[in-house]
């Protein structure tokens, strides 16, 4: 078909990436109030656990990588079930999927846009965490790191739990059901980066691996986040 | 159980029967797993039998761990299946999806129990192994926490099927979550192996195979084929289900319930 | 709104090249109840197509089927001759959907709504989005976050992303749902006018929409 | 007879686990056949009930 208007530039799908990320970005700042749910969440759920199990420093720095990565765990999974709920209930995912670039691309944009919402401030926020539960100084950067590498992956993967749940009506933990156990690779070897540096062990290997579960997730959780979005808007 | 079964042609081809001629067409395959689900189930209980007698009555009693050790049999057999099962089940629903074969889903739909059952044994009968072996019920042992994390796939697996009323969209979602399921696995048993050697390098509580003479390992053989077969025939009768509740508009199923 | 009339935004360049959708043997089955099958359609530029059916006969269904969006259970749409489902179809650059919902998120403006829809389309829209709202008599609610337009505005917002987009085929599912009579004569107006420069319109709807002097066909359900 | 079933003490580990798996499989291969029996009549009576599984 051939167009003759000047204005025939075909956007390129990066354009297309960048716009959907502004995009998600900017409908999360209007609803600032909700974003801080993750966030929040994360603060509290890591607060219970010295309460629950006594406020000795000691005993607290040898669970410190188990806390926070749990909590960050729950938390990543908390945000996922809004994920894609308000683009399929007012539409915006069927012209999502109906649009000529690859739906891949702007599926991988959606996540990125969430994953820059409720991950990044979980991640700067748990350096202050870690001190609550006494983390030695020279742990932070294995912390900050494996929480860096893993909750993409987390989300990436957690995504496609919530493409493929995003139709029902009464979902509940039906998505944290389906994604946990997905989760327990990137658990292990996140919580154990962050325990290796503590005892100064070598923590760069576990946090390879983590890497290679993320670069992993990015290339083929995106199609199946694509099928599982397609299936659930059959 | 006398199944009725329509009139067989007596003339050359009639109409009756031109559907059944599509091997994978769901008429066809549901009076075939009738057929073969019945004749599976008994191998099954043939095997079963052979290997119970082989290996608690002929198998000596391990130099180490004394008699304890038979539960092997069962243990071994039930942790391969739950592996295997997964795969048969994601590969058929991948097959569905991609193909849009309805009966691949129902292959896929039918496994899932079955694998689920087999992991709880395996669980089940781990830690009857692991309390008179190393006196506590539930060991961090890799291959046991492999097999909890499989049963949590399975059980989520069951749980998104159940969620979704609609038989077609529930299969595809299935599908995409059984292969996305079974790339994990290998990661999974990987993750849960480094972790293991990690926080127990000391101490090896592998389910050391204890050494296998001639006069063991026969009842591990013959209990695999039996729950293969019984797989077989457990799996053929929930597809003849799935078959039957989702073909209830066709005329062959009217003439299979109305006889 | 404006006293003088406005100067109508015409596409200037119409769509070149013969154009043709149709539908062979289509099914489709929900649950356990068939709600058509061996449904024939055809369609060649320059023509609409109007699925009449009472509620729950499957309209919507077969509008998804033409979207892609839900796959039929027997048979096959073709674009061009070139069946949708083909890897190498491009279909989704040559039609632009409305359906129930309208696509527009409650948080952002119609401004952005508009340019970020527009983003998915295959080229840039033809028209800008300020124009496109006048055309609905909605230009002055441009910056007002859709939450606060009424559902009659929100469908002339979702009614001007699909003007101002350049595919060639319409596939509108009740286009007319919450329109006052003067919106529906300028949907009326727009539809004509998108199928003199050579576009097709697959559409629903139950009010009646006045496509003067257009070939229009009809199918029953 | 009796050492038959003491198993060198583990008697009971062992025989639980075979009853156990035993259970559990024999309730896999019969759950889905009364299933066909109950579908059959459902879909055989006049008054049909909803399509539910």
């Amino acid at each position: 078909m051939v167009r003759t208007s000047a204005s025939a530039r075909k956007p390129s799908p990066w354009t297309v990436f960048r716009v959907s990320v502004t995009r998600d970005l900017a409908v999360a700042w209007r609803h600032l109030h909700e974003g801080t749910h993750p966030l929040l969440f994360f603060i509290l759920t890591v607060s219970l656990f010295p309460l629950a199990a006594g406020p000795d420093p000691v005993f607290l720095r040898q669970l410190a990588p188990g806390i926070l990565w749990i909590a960050a765990l729950l938390s990543t999974l908390l945000v996922l079930d809004s994920l894609f709920r308000t683009e399929y209930e007012d539409g915006t995912l069927e012209q999502i999927l109906t649009s000529a670039h690859p739906v891949v691309l702007i599926v991988l944009a959606k996540v990125a846009a969430h994953w820059i919402l409720s991950a990044l401030p979980l991640v700067a926020v748990s350096v202050f965490l870690g001190m609550m539960l006494n983390l030695p100084a020279h742990a932070y950067p294995a912390m900050v790191l494996s929480l860096l590498v893993g909750t993409p992956a987390m989300s990436l993967i957690g995504a496609i739990g919530a493409g493929l749940t995003v139709g029902l009506r009464r979902r509940g933990l039906l998505l944290a059901l389906i994604v946990m156990p997905l989760y327990v690779p990137i658990l292990i070897f996140g919580a154990h980066a962050v325990q290796s540096s503590i005892v100064q062990a070598n923590w760069v290997s576990p946090l390879l691996l983590l890497g290679a579960i993320l670069v992993l997730s990015l290339t083929l959780a995106p199609f199946a986040l694509v099928a599982a979005l397609k299936t659930s808007l059959h | 159980m006398a199944m009725r079964k329509p009139a067989q042609p007596t003339t050359s081809r009639s109409r009756a029967w031109r559907w059944f001629h599509r091997f994978g067409s769901p008429a066809y395959f549901y009076f075939f797993a009738g057929r073969w689900a019945p004749r599976f189930g008994h191998l099954a209980v043939a095997f079963f039998l052979a290997g119970l007698y082989f290996g608690l009555v002929v198998a000596p009693p391990d130099y180490q761990m004394g008699d304890s050790y038979r539960i092997i049999f069962i243990h071994v057999p039930s942790a391969w299946m739950s592996m295997f099962i997964y795969v048969v089940m994601a590969v058929s629903a991948g097959i569905g999806l991609v193909w849009r074969i309805k009966l691949s889903h129902a292959v896929a739909r039918s496994c899932a129990p079955v694998g689920a059952a087999f992991t709880f044994c395996a669980l089940v009968t781990g830690a009857l192994w692991g309390k008179p072996t190393w006196g506590t019920y539930w060991i961090w042992d890799a291959r046991l926490t492999s097999e909890l994390v499989l049963l949590f796939l399975y059980v989520g697996y069951m749980a998104l099927l159940a969620a979704l009323d609609d038989w077609k969209t529930g299969s595809r979602a299935g599908a995409v979550l059984a292969l996305v399921g079974l790339v994990n696995i290998p990661i999974i048993h990987y993750s849960v192996e480094w972790w293991n050697t990690l926080h127990q390098g000391a101490t090896i509580t592998k389910l050391g195979r204890p050494s296998i003479d001639i006069r063991m390992l026969v009842p591990l053989l013959i209990m695999f084929a039996a729950v293969n077969f019984y797989f077989l025939a457990a799996m053929l009768n929930r597809v003849r289900c799935e078959l039957l509740d989702q073909e209830r508009r066709t005329r062959w199923v009217q003439e299979v319930v109305n006889g | 709104m404006h006293s003088s009339p406005l100067p109508q935004a015409v596409r200037k360049t119409g769509f070149s090249g013969p154009a043709r959708l149709e539908g062979r043997e289509i099914e489709c089955i929900r649950g356990h109840a068939c709600l058509f099958s061996n449904l024939e359609f055809a369609l060649e530029s320059g023509t609409a197509l109007q699925i009449l059916g009472a509620n729950g006969t499957g309209k919507t269904s077969l509008i998804r089927i033409i979207t892609g969006l839900t796959e039929a259970d027997q048979g096959t749409i073709s674009w061009n001759q070139v069946n949708i489902r083909d890897p190498g179809a491009a279909y989704a650059g040559h039609f632009s959907y409305l359906g129930h919902r309208n696509g527009l998120n409650d948080a952002l403006t119609p401004r952005e709504n508009l340019h970020y829809l527009g983003k998915l389309e295959a080229s840039e829209p033809w028209l800008g989005i300020g124009d496109s709202l006048e055309q609905f008599e909605i230009g002055n609610c441009l910056n007002i976050p859709c939450a606060r337009l009424s559902a009659g505005q929100q469908q002339r917002v979702a009614l001007a992303r699909v003007y101002r987009s350049p595919a060639r085929l319409w596939v509108l599912d009740e286009p007319a749902t919450a329109l006052d009579a003067p919106a529906i004569g300028i949907l009326a107006e727009i539809m004509t006018r998108h199928l003199l420069a050579g576009g097709l319109i697959v559409y629903t709807s139950h009010q009646a929409i006045d496509l003067g002097p257009v070939t229009a066909r009809w199918l029953q359900l | 007879m009796a050492e038959f079933f003491e198993m060198g003490g583990h008697g009971f580990f062992i025989w639980t686990s075979y009853a156990v798996t035993a259970l559990v499989l024999l309730h896999g291969y019969l759950a889905p056949v009364l299933r066909r029996k109950n579908l059959i009549r459902q879909l055989g009576s006049p008054d049909r009930g909803p399509g539910t599984k």
